[in-house]
């Protein structure tokens, strides 16, 4: 027992020894970090490659043009798995381990929500390129800074559409998340509003392949137009589903994550008549604020080779890191305080249009909201059509 | 002289925070303690009564949910007119809450379960992680469903005018996992060489021959059950208080394996077996990605690890060990 | 009390899917006698072991120990009662140490209560220390002393049963089921193994014995039931049983019968 | 009641591949007395080699699904003779231990190979569906429900008519009695596990294409067959095929009437209320004690 409790404290100690390697030697700061946290895995992993693509475009342009304060930038980036608490640990790792002085992510709201506490625990800002849900600028966290419109923007933004497009009675299909959840409720309030009837509000789990049930479910109600608000994956599918049993309702999906081009390659047919609503639209760059810029950016990426369906997905990415970019040079210095404070009056001539924040949520601990543009595309005979 | 060098090593233990300054460090070894805990309550199931038990983590889960929730206060509409609401309470409250309904739960499956044997029990326990998993997932006005249990105040234990402790910081919460970690180790200690410890053994060993000297197979096989489903409850508990967000993957199939890997690996039935498994298993991913592996091969490594393992070391590496030390110093091992 | 009737079985009948193993039999065993169980293989001798000690449900019928129904107990309750048994085939703790297997055969008899145990109270350490003293008397008396730190495991056969019968004994029986416990023994192991039981009886313990070595039950047994097909053919002293003609038809084969008179 | 036929219809065409999925997996218990965590890794392995096939070397799509099984079989025999022959005749719990092990390590290869993005499939079935009256169904489901009722015929068959398949029931009934009735006990293993991992890849090989192909995919068709092979008794076809289709009428009427979030949990409600209440599922042909 006696010899036990001493090869058992050797083995300890040499477990300690290797997690004290592990910290290793302080790099030094010749690079300006930036840390970016995106589902690269997981259900939400496609997604999450695009953005992080978009934001190794920007990485590449800006340190071509010089970088920033004499050094360059260096985009350090973490999988988060598609899970809240790995985005967690990826937000303890980047701030704690790697000392990074601002973020970027962490794509969708669930994840972008966890991770917040963090930043108000290091005091460190982070750039919110892709979430949706009203709670993340409106909980009183003044670290967050977010470019994406809120789902309540998006339904604003839609209501003169109700009835344009002639809805009388709609479904709404989401899923089980801060983004779906809140895309449902906002959309169907501002159905309401309008005067339109709601009909059934189906949710799926992010990860589910099979429809079938709802879908057959939503064709017995009988509604003109079916909304849909979930990642690209699932629409595909979702949009397939639908054909496979006559579902004749008109399909709109919201959110932005919904790629028609990758629609037009994996559903095919199925995804013709569908509507989506878009924060950017590469097929007509003419269409958006800063065509210059746009039209940069889709070069860029078709130089790499990228997919081109990443591309309203990528274009965040890169709009994220150059209003990172414009803070700390406005700053002056990579530090986290100076980076948050510069923030606040940066303004970006992004793909999406012109960016600068606006106050969101209690007073005093304000967060950072950008007014984006939205766009409504359709996809017709197997392109993407102006709406 | 086994006294004090129990203390010194526990010194030792209790004095990292105070030179290990790489805060990532810390909370690495903090998220390993906590998995130790959990392992060594498996153990007990798995170890010592011999029951393969692959739901273990819906224990963990209900402790960090439970835990969590009764420090958030929580509005449920039970039926639609029935509404349920709990204000928020304090952090030691809900922590005990969360360890007590842990061990109710193991209390529940224990009675349920015990029924079936073998590849069936397996599969219940399975089924039964899974079946918490989904409700933690779709009944979102209790849990919040995907969208995790944020904001999960930190203990903070005060006498009112004196003193108050908050837990916020890593060498705080290291510190109060360590202490959660030894007593769960002495319990299980004093457990397993007591009569319930033998009992629990003799289960395992050989069923019908404990029955006929009187051991009552359901009573023992529930107790080990709701200990070990206790303290897995109160590895959950840490762990929400600390990560302070809580979602439905705490609930996953892999947490369970990582678990029973750490068991195994280190050696079932012995008290060192899971430290040293969980030590290996814990610190390993962290040693890999240093080393710039990417996770999926770190992954493929505990894979083949763990079947190298059962091929070649199939009682552990501490039971092993043991037999090599006795080979070369005869002496130094019977007490 | 000796004497007295200690084991009663009262129309026990046994059946296993459409296949009676045991057909309704009656007999008691008396307080501090030796009686032997002996007939051919699937005569229902473990059945009624079985029976007994709770392993198995019967169909019909009732079993009572000193005046207390045993039937629709549980195995463990039925131990408690102080009816303990050993078995056919060898059955240990093989893992353990000789000490421990003796140490868990005395569970009944130790008193700590679980809350106890988790307190660390000081007479959960006494009682230990109790016991390991009465482990070390249990083995001396069936011979295992040297062995007791010896994995069950690697000990000989023919220690292994002596293994099993100090395991029974732990658990303090009043009725010790003995099953075919010398099957597999040379005969000098057979022998000391008669004067082991010689002493477990002077102890005051009752043995109900199923055995095959006919050698054995003759010189050990106050009397003997022969079962043959689930019925009981015959039943009585050694001498009695030893020219019953039934016993000598069903038990020990057709040769016998071949060359014995007719009855 | 249009609404109820397309669901009795959607349940019936997922039963098809519920039951594919179980006979695999209770075949493989049955007569190796191994819980076979990678069965969900043969069925995303199918997938993957299907995508593989059609996507990247352009095969045409019904001998790809051919090359899909093949392989199937050719990794479930190599999965054996490596890992399984050696621990034979050591407890359950040993060798499920192994098979959690081999699980780990072939999905995080997948994932490593092929990456954590979906993939979909492209396939030769008209793009408009089946419409039957008021209700429907794609091509390319009613495609895998006849494949899938194929394969389940053809292993019965094989099971009941064949010399392998009197071998395999034999060992199936009494290892022992078997051996000595000379019966190669490790070439009926091996056969086993690769007809079982032929099955699973068939399985996904037919399913990717409908859905999408992703690395974590097998996890849930693993939990599915463990739910339909204790529905149906650890061992029996028969079993598993009505298995299969119990759960799938469960999954669909259940996500239409009561949940659509529970839809997955149904399995498992139903697996722990049949446990308790016929622990040995509900055709269980014979259960040994151990």
């Amino acid at each position: 027992m006696k010899a036990m409790t001493v090869r058992f404290a050797l083995a300890v100690a040499g477990a300690m020894l290797g997690t004290a390697l592990l910290a290793g030697p302080a790099s030094a700061q010749d690079t300006v970090k930036i840390g970016v946290t995106q589902p690269l895995t997981g259900a939400f992993a496609a997604s999450g490659n695009y953005v992080t693509e978009g934001a190794r475009l920007a990485e590449e342009e800006i340190n071509k043009a010089g970088g920033v304060l004499g050094k360059k930038i260096e985009l350090i980036v973490e999988d988060n798995k598609s899970n809240p608490t790995e985005a967690v640990a990826t937000a303890e790792k980047l701030i704690v381990k790697d000392k990074v002085p601002v973020m970027m992510g962490a794509w969708s709201s669930t994840l972008t929500l966890a991770v917040m506490p963090k930043l108000e625990e290091y005091k460190v800002p982070m750039l919110v390129e892709t979430s949706s849900s009203g709670k993340i600028t409106t909980s009183g966290n003044p670290y967050v800074f977010r470019i994406s419109p809120t789902s309540e923007m998006e339904a604003k933004a839609f209501t003169p559409l109700f009835q344009s497009l002639g809805i009388k009675k709609a479904d709404f299909l989401a899923t089980n998340n801060d983004f779906g959840l809140g895309a449902s409720k906002e959309f169907s309030e501002a159905a309401q509003r309008a005067g339109v009837e709601i009909g059934v509000k189906e949710t799926m789990d992010p990860k589910a392949t099979d429809f079938s049930a709802q879908l057959a479910k939503i064709k017995a109600s009988g509604a003109d137009t079916l909304f849909v608000t979930t990642a690209v994956e699932q629409i595909t599918l979702i949009l397939k589903q639908a054909k496979d049993q006559q579902l004749t309702a008109r399909i709109i999906t919201t959110g932005g994550s919904n790629s028609p081009d990758q629609l037009i390659a994996q559903a095919g047919e199925a995804a013709n008549g569908s509507f989506h609503l878009v924060f950017f639209t590469p097929w007509f760059p003419e269409a958006v604020k800063n065509p210059d810029i746009a039209r940069k950016f889709v070069g860029l990426w078709n130089e790499k080779k990228y997919n081109v369906g990443g591309l309203t997905e990528g274009f965040r990415g890169w709009d994220g890191v150059h209003v990172i970019f414009e803070a700390i040079r406005a700053a002056g210095k990579a530090e986290a305080e100076a980076i948050t404070k510069a923030l606040w009056d940066v303004k970006v001539k992004g793909v999406n249009g012109d960016i600068a924040f606006i106050k969101q949520g209690p007073a005093g601990k304000e967060s950072a909201q950008n007014v984006p543009s939205v766009y409504l595309v359709k996809i017709d005979g197997g392109k993407v059509v102006r709406q | 002289m086994k006294r004090a060098l129990t203390a010194l090593w526990l010194l030792f233990l209790a004095s990292i925070p105070l030179w290990l300054t790489d805060l990532y460090a810390l909370h690495v070894l903090i998220m390993t303690g906590i998995f130790i805990i959990a392992a060594m309550s498996l153990n007990l199931l798995l170890g010592y009564t011999g029951q393969l038990s692959l739901g273990h983590v819906a224990f963990f889960g209900i402790g960090a949910y439970a835990s969590s929730l009764v420090s958030l206060g929580f509005e449920v509409h039970l039926l639609p007119n029935w509404l349920v609401s709990l204000e928020p309470k304090p952090v030691w409250f809900a922590m005990l809450c969360g360890v007590v309904l842990a061990g109710l739960s193991g209390w529940v499956i224990g009675r349920i379960s015990f029924k079936v044997r073998g590849a069936y029990f397996v599969i219940v326990t399975v089924s039964f992680a899974e079946v918490v998993r989904l409700i933690a997932l779709n009944w979102v006005e209790l849990t919040q469903g995907p969208m995790a249990l944020n904001n999960i105040p930190a203990l903070r234990l005060a006498i009112p005018g004196v003193v108050e402790l908050a837990f916020l910081r890593k060498p705080a919460n290291y510190w109060l996992t360590l202490i959660v970690a030894v007593l769960c180790y002495v319990l299980i200690r004093r457990l397993v060489h007591s009569r319930a410890g033998r009992a629990m053994v003799a289960l395992r060993e050989n069923e019908a021959l404990a029955t006929s000297v009187g051991i009552d197979v359901t009573h023992y096989l529930v107790l080990a059950t709701v200990v070990s489903a206790a303290m897995a409850g109160a590895a959950g508990v840490l762990y929400a208080h600390y990560v302070r967000i809580v979602d439905p993957d705490v609930f996953l199939f892999i947490y369970t394996v990582t678990m029973v890997i750490m068991v195994i690996s280190g050696g079932k039935g012995t008290q060192a077996g899971p430290i040293v498994g969980g030590l290996i298993f814990g610190l390993l991913p962290d040693l890999l990605r240093a080393a710039a592996i990417k996770p999926e091969i770190q992954w493929v490594i505990y894979g083949v690890l763990m079947i190298l393992i059962v091929h070649f070391l199939p009682e552990g590496i501490v039971p092993a060990a043991r037999r090599w030390w006795q080979g070369r110093v005869p002496t130094a091992v019977i007490p | 009390m000796s004497g007295g009737i200690a084991l009663v079985v009262e129309g026990l009948t046994l059946r296993f899917g459409g296949l009676t193993a045991v057909d309704n039999i009656s007999f008691e065993v008396r307080e501090g006698e030796v009686l032997s169980l002996i007939g051919p293989n699937g005569a229902g001798k473990t059945s009624a072991f079985n029976a007994i000690t709770g392993y198995i449900e019967p169909a019909r019928g009732e079993i009572r120990y000193r005046g207390a129904r045993l039937t629709g107990l549980k195995a463990s309750a039925i131990a408690a009662r102080g009816v303990v048994r050993t078995f056919q085939k060898t059955s240990i703790f093989a893992g353990q140490t000789v000490h421990d297997n003796v140490a868990i055969g005395r569970h009944l008899h130790s008193r700590q209560r679980t809350l106890a145990i988790v307190a660390g109270l000081s007479s959960v350490a006494r009682e230990e220390a109790q016991l390991t003293r009465e482990v070390g008397d249990i083995l001396h008396f069936v011979g295992l002393t040297s062995r007791a730190d010896t994995v069950a495991a690697s000990l000989p056969y023919g220690e292994l049963r002596l293994l099993e019968v100090a395991i029974a004994l732990a658990a303090k029986p009043t009725l010790l089921l003995l099953d075919e416990p010398v099957s597999g023994m040379n005969p000098v192991e057979t022998a000391s193994f008669m004067k082991l039981l010689g002493a477990i009886r002077a102890r005051g313990i009752t043995v109900l014995l199923v055995e095959h070595d006919m050698k054995m039950v003759m010189g050990a047994s106050d009397r003997i039931i022969c079962l043959n097909q689930g019925r009981i053919i015959a039943s009585g002293t050694p001498d009695h049983i030893q020219g019953h003609p039934e016993v000598v038809r069903a038990y020990l084969g057709s040769k016998y019968v071949m060359s014995s008179p007719p009855p | 009641m249009d609404q109820l036929l397309q669901h009795a219809l959607n349940a019936l065409i997922l039963g098809g591949t519920y039951a594919l999925l179980g006979i695999g997996l209770t075949l493989i218990f049955g007569i190796m007395r191994v819980v076979n965590f990678t069965h969900g890794e043969l069925y995303s392995f199918g997938a993957y080699m299907m995508f593989f096939c059609v996507m990247a070397i352009d095969v045409n799509f019904f001998v790809a699904l051919a090359l899909a099984v093949l392989a199937g079989i050719a990794l479930g025999a190599i999965l054996e003779i490596a890992l399984l022959r050696r621990l034979k005749g050591t407890d359950i719990d040993t060798t499920m231990l192994v098979m959690i092990g081999a699980w780990i390590a072939l999905q995080n290869l997948e994932q490593f190979t092929w990456s954590g993005v979906a993939k979909s499939i492209d396939t030769p079935f008209p793009s408009s569906p089946l419409v039957l009256g008021p209700v429907s169904v794609s091509w390319n489901r009613l495609f895998v429900f006849a494949v899938a009722a194929a394969l389940i015929a053809g292993s019965y068959a094989l099971i009941t008519l064949t010399k392998l398949g009197k071998a395999m029931r034999a060992t199936f009934q009494d290892r022992e009695t078997a051996l000595l009735m000379g019966v190669d006990i490790d070439f009926i293993h091996t056969a086993t596990f690769a007809l079982g991992s032929g099955l699973a890849a068939a399985a996904g090989a037919l399913l990717g294409p409908v859905f999408v192909v992703y690395p974590t995919m097998g996890d849930l068709a693993s939990l599915k067959a463990f739910a339909v092979v204790i529905l149906g008794g650890l061992g029996s076809i028969p079993g598993a095929t009505v298995g299969g289709f119990i759960l799938a009428f469960m999954e669909e009427l259940g996500a239409a009437y009561v949940s659509s979030g529970f839809r997955d949990g149904m399995g498992f409600l139903l697996i722990i209320a049949i446990l308790l209440v016929r622990p040995t599922g509900l055709f269980a042909q014979k259960e040994r004690i151990g």
